[in-house]
């Protein structure tokens, strides 16, 4: 981010050299605001989804009306900012019985760790005025796939938290759950993680792009690591699913059995946050997939010119517009997918998980690290190197 | 079988009881409280009766005085049907429970317990099964009085 | 409720304070209108309708509403079905567990006066009012969904009345026969009788 | 109880109480389980029921013997058809009235298609207990369509009134019979979309398989009956056991399995959609024309005596003791209702359990809450 934000700074007002800080809290007011505004759109999009799986039309009255007479993809466009500042707005309970400081941790806690795992998240990268191009993160970290996974396990101390401070046996139940499930599913996700890890030779998340833009065995169209790595991304896509408490693994805060889970008694803003962050995680999860397994921001056999002249119209940074496209659409499409999981699937018994994930997801995610590794052999052997 | 023919078996087998026959309801056998849990436990094992299956049972109040339990039981064996009728005193009717023999019958006793008053001697877990635990009361019996009932206009 | 109801003490004291209210009111409530979580929680009868409404053909997600397992997080609770005397104080419960601005409809004969269970029926309480307060009654025994929804928009017209430190207006009583609910207009809340049939 | 550890005596497990209901999002309505835990494993369970006890037993005793019908309509509200015609049945019965044979199919063809209707509804919340929430509202979608053949023949969706003592409150409407048929040609080929939706479902099938047994002999001791009896291997089913109505005249098979697990019973109700379709074909093919009413005085009075009659309503076994003191109102009207004998064997399944057990025994007993309570 830094350098490619001095220089944009430096294009825009003719040399101005910003403070070391600024890039920080630009970046920081990005993230939030990315946050906030995508799970809005996720959120409503969901319901959509689901009407649409159901037969029926989602949200339709809230927003201008006249839009929802075109289609029930045009209706409905300001029920989520209704639904946040409804939320905002509402009396905020702190029951009595709960364990205050543990109860008003928990939600900072989730959104903190939903924040702090956007940073090494590549979205694009750009050619324009650089030597070479340069990736497009908040960090592009040399760690970056281990920050992420460390992170997301951070997850797991803010819903045990609001479990135990609830005072409430469901949302202990729920918090429980949630302990059990993300610790498991941490496993067999990163050995999943660990064949894109060992094909590319490397852990940062943009090198990870690069290599598979590079292609493997000299073919591009070999290069997205769902390919070579066709179970780690099975595996992890189910780990990350399970990660998010995301319905068919929602065991956490399934309706049907525990009310609301670890979230029983949080009213208002606490809940906001929460319902925010899994959103939030959600989507970072199908970026880690777009990022590991499709690719990032490239296409195969495609690089954008780093800037776009038409004539009457001159578009600067045009590779990290396009870039940037191509990253959302990937990640959405991954959206798609686990909201038609979602929206399809019965509920899994904690045991039946647990055993799934130990009995049946491991050893694949084992499987697949072995023949990632041999892949790696046979490119490191008979076509030099990396196949970065 | 038909309940006359059940009340000769009846009779002979339960001398001390007394058994006559309903002229009100054709499927019907009156019976007298003495006995029981013994003559349900016999309708119930015997292979001539092997009543499995404890339909319902319930309490009809006959004011002033008499309290009528009634059980209707059932064998998918035999597909023929008993219904039995016990009189008991109104005022401080007591029964021995059945819930030993049917399972079924745990819950049906509490109700009657719950809506007519009746103590079942020997029920594992006699409480009020509809009504809230604190309530007053009998609702079913004819002379029943509250705050929150409202009678209808005919 | 804390900061909501402290606003309007604090703008007032300004000049031109009550211009700057009336905006303010109108987007409170046109966001809290167009969001009403309702808590998932059926009684007896009308809550089949309720779960129909709730399904393809009526579908409540088009105003906006989805449920809530726990009261913490709804808006807006259905009181669908009969209440008896033995269920009253955990509905009462309920209520009070509900964040504010928290709306009740009553739905159905049952929770308006006791309905067909107004003779004779000694476990039922006559009218779900006589614990919660009520702001919308729907006639009907069960009313239909579109009855409900009928009932919801009105729940949504009087939510768009609202003004931040005044106490509600009064409740909505939706007939049974169709057509669009009227609000009553003119005269005060205090100077109009409760109207409860039956 | 507590628990301790040999290898760390320091550390002990208690068991918990955990109150489930009566507002419990999966407890159908006011249910209330109070359940003692072991971490997510049921130790104890203790129904309690009467949340909902409104009263129906007495109200019946001040009304007369035409103004209960509307009543009984409130016992099941998922069958309201049934429950009508389990309390004219006993009234017939005593009075000795024989309805004309046009009613007599009338009062089938709604039987059987309230059958479907309370199915569907169970369907959709069955999966919505197990988590699966689109296949409910394809339930429901299917459901508004048998409303609206019932909405076309007695203006009701939920609560019909449409039994009298005698026959039935109107006649069909007139092409009743091709709108029948129509929507049958047009939802049976759909049983097959719900299965597709659950059964191919390995989630679905691990959930359910092997989960809350119910041994026939248990079956028997509590009462249970209707398609949860059927699911646990014993073919009975009223409509063969005591033939009423026109059953005896039409063909239908007693789908029953020996399992009598979750899945059984899921499976038992789905054969039971299709042998409700086959009713329905049959009695449109059969339905004779005549007078749909024998017209009874308003006040009806009936001789003393009393009786008790049983049908089979899409629960089960349910059955009504009428008592009469010759005057025009019943002396003592007592539902003999099967979700009051279902709920009880919860006590029983549930033990050992874990909670999303619960959920999936509890929902496949289809347990109506009205009808238990009252």
């Amino acid at each position: 981010m830094e350098p490619i934000f001095e220089q944009f700074v430096r294009d825009l007002t003719g040399g101005f050299q910003i403070p070391f800080w600024a890039p920080m809290l630009v970046s920081l007011g990005l993230v939030l605001a990315f946050i906030a505004l995508n799970a809005m759109f996720m959120i409503w999009l969901e319901r959509k989804i689901c009407g649409r799986i159901q037969r029926r039309l989602g949200p339709m009255l809230t927003g201008p009306k006249a839009w929802a007479r075109f289609s029930m993809w045009t209706g409905g466009w300001f029920q989520t900012p209704c639904d946040s500042v409804k939320l905002l707005l509402k009396e905020d309970i702190v029951p009595a019985q709960v364990d205050r400081f543990g109860f008003m941790l928990a939600p900072v806690l989730i959104f903190m760790a939903a924040l702090a795992v956007y940073v090494p998240l590549p979205i694009s990268s750009t050619a324009h005025g650089q030597p070479s191009p340069i990736v497009v993160a908040v960090a592009d970290l040399d760690i970056g796939l281990l920050y992420v996974v460390a992170i997301t396990t951070l997850t797991i101390l803010a819903i045990l938290t609001a479990g135990w401070a609830s005072n409430n046996k469901y949302s202990l139940l729920g918090g429980m759950r949630a302990g059990v499930q993300i610790l498991s599913y941490e496993i067999p996700m990163l050995f999943a993680l660990m064949g894109p890890m060992v094909l590319a030779g490397s852990l940062s998340l943009g090198d990870l792009v690069l290599v598979q833009h590079a292609g493997l065995f000299g073919v591009p169209f070999l290069g997205w690591f769902l390919v070579p790595s066709f179970l780690g991304a099975v595996v992890y896509l189910i780990c990350a699913v399970a990660e998010t408490n995301r319905p068919p693994f929602d065991m956490p805060e399934a309706e049907q059995e525990l009310v609301a889970g670890f979230s029983t008694e949080y009213t208002a803003m606490r809940f906001a946050m929460f319902y925010l962050a899994e959103f939030s995680n959600t989507f970072v999860v199908c970026m880690i997939f777009t990022a590991v397994f499709l690719g990032g921001w490239t296409l195969p056999g495609f690089v954008p010119p780093g800037s776009l002249n038409l004539g009457f119209f001159h578009l600067p940074y045009f590779d990290l517009l396009a870039g940037m496209a191509i990253f959302f659409a990937k990640a959405y499409a991954v959206v798609l997918l686990l909201m038609w999981i979602r929206w399809t699937f019965p509920r899994l018994r904690p045991d039946h998980l647990m055993t799934f994930g130990w009995k049946f997801l491991l050893p694949l995610s084992f499987l697949n690290l072995l023949i990632c590794t041999v892949l790696a052999a046979v490119q490191q052997i008979y076509f030099g190197g990396n196949p970065g | 079988m038909s309940p006359d023919e059940f009340l000769p078996t009846l009779k002979t087998r339960f001398p001390e009881v007394e058994f006559q026959l309903d002229p009100l309801n054709p499927r019907a056998l009156k019976m007298s409280a003495s006995g029981v849990p013994e003559v349900f436990a016999w309708l119930r094992d015997a292979p001539e009766a092997a009543m499995e299956f404890l339909e319902f049972s319930t309490a009809v109040d006959h004011p002033p005085d008499r309290l009528e339990l009634v059980y209707s039981l059932y064998s998918y064996t035999h597909r023929h049907r008993l219904v039995l009728k016990v009189d008991l005193p109104r005022h401080a009717p007591t029964i021995p429970t059945l819930a030993h023999l049917w399972q079924n019958a745990d819950w049906n006793e509490r109700e009657i317990y719950d809506l007519f008053g009746v103590f079942f001697s020997g029920h594992p877990d006699l409480r009020r099964l509809m009504m809230p635990e604190d309530w007053e009361g009998h609702p079913l019996r004819k002379d029943y009085s509250h705050p929150n009932l409202t009678p209808r206009p005919d | 409720m804390g900061l909501m109801d402290r606003i309007p003490a604090y703008v007032d004291r300004l000049p031109g304070g009550s211009v700057v209210m009336a905006p303010v009111d109108w987007a409170i409530n046109e966001v809290q209108a167009s969001s009403m979580w309702y808590m998932l929680f059926g009684l007896a009868c009308c809550a089949i309708e309720l779960m129909a409404t709730g399904a393809a053909r009526y579908d409540f997600d088009r105003l906006g509403m989805i449920f809530r397992a726990t009261p913490r997080q709804s808006d807006l609770m259905i009181v669908a079905g009969t209440l008896t005397l033995k269920m009253a104080p955990r509905v009462k419960l309920l209520h009070e567990q509900m964040a504010e601005p928290r709306y009740v409809i009553a739905m159905g004969g049952c929770t308006t006066y006791g309905g067909p269970f107004y003779h004779d029926g000694y476990s039922v309480l006559k009218g779900v009012d006589k614990i919660i307060p009520v702001d919308v009654f729907i006639a009907g025994c069960p009313p239909r969904p579109e009855a409900l929804l009928n009932g919801c928009l009105a729940m949504q017209e009087k939510i768009r009345r609202n003004k931040l430190g005044q106490p509600r207006g009064p409740a909505i009583h939706i007939p049974p026969t169709a057509g669009r609910f009227s609000i009553p207009s003119g005269s005060p809340p205090s100077e109009r009788d409760p109207q409860i049939p039956g | 109880m507590m628990r301790q550890f040999p290898a760390n005596p320091d550390l002990t497990v208690e068991e918990f109480e955990l109150n489930m209901g009566p507002q419990h999002p999966s407890t159908h309505g006011v249910l209330r389980l109070v359940l003692t835990m072991d971490g997510e494993r049921v130790v104890r369970c203790k129904p309690v029921v009467g949340y909902l006890h409104r009263s129906i037993e007495k109200m019946a005793e001040n009304r007369t013997y035409t103004q209960v019908i509307p009543v009984t309509d409130r016992l099941d509200y998922c069958t309201s058809m049934t429950s009508n015609y389990v309390y004219v049945m006993a009234v017939e019965d005593l009075a000795d009235i024989t309805a004309p044979p046009r009613a007599q199919y009338i009062r089938v063809i709604m039987s059987e298609l309230n059958r479907i209707a309370s199915h569907l509804l169970w369907y959709g919340t069955f999966a919505l207990e197990v988590g699966a929430t689109t296949p409910f509202i394809y339930g429901f979608r299917d459901r508004e369509k048998v409303l609206d053949l019932f909405e076309s023949t007695c203006g009701a969706r939920l609560l019909y009134n449409y039994l009298r003592i005698g026959g039935v409150s109107r006649d069909l409407p007139e092409d009743f019979c091709e709108r029948m048929l129509a929507f049958l040609d047009e939802w049976e080929p759909l049983i097959r979309e719900y299965e597709a939706l659950l059964d191919e479902n390995p989630i679905f099938y691990n959930r359910t398989k092997k989960v809350g047994i119910l041994s026939p002999e248990a079956a028997l001791t509590y009462g249970v009956s209707g398609p949860n009896l059927r699911a646990s291997g014993m073919a009975r089913d009223v409509r063969r056991e005591e033939p009423y109505a026109v059953y005896p005249d039409l063909e239908f098979d007693i789908p029953v399995r020996t399992e009598g697990d979750v899945f059984a019973r899921y499976r038992v109700r789905m054969e039971e959609l299709r042998q409700s379709a086959r009713i329905l074909r049959q009695c449109a093919e059969k339905l004779p024309k005549g007078p749909f009413l024998e017209p009874q005085p308003l006040r009806l009075v009936l001789p003393e005596g009393e009786t008790y009659v049983h049908l089979e309503s899409p629960r089960g076994d349910i059955g009504c003791h009428l008592v009469s003191k010759g005057t025009d109102k019943p002396y003592r009207c007592k539902f003999r209702t099967p979700s009051f004998c279902h709920i009880e064997v919860f006590e029983h399944l549930v033990r050992d359990c874990l909670i999303p057990d619960i959920m999936a025994i509890c929902a496949s007993f289809d347990v109506v809450l009205p009808e238990t309570d009252r």
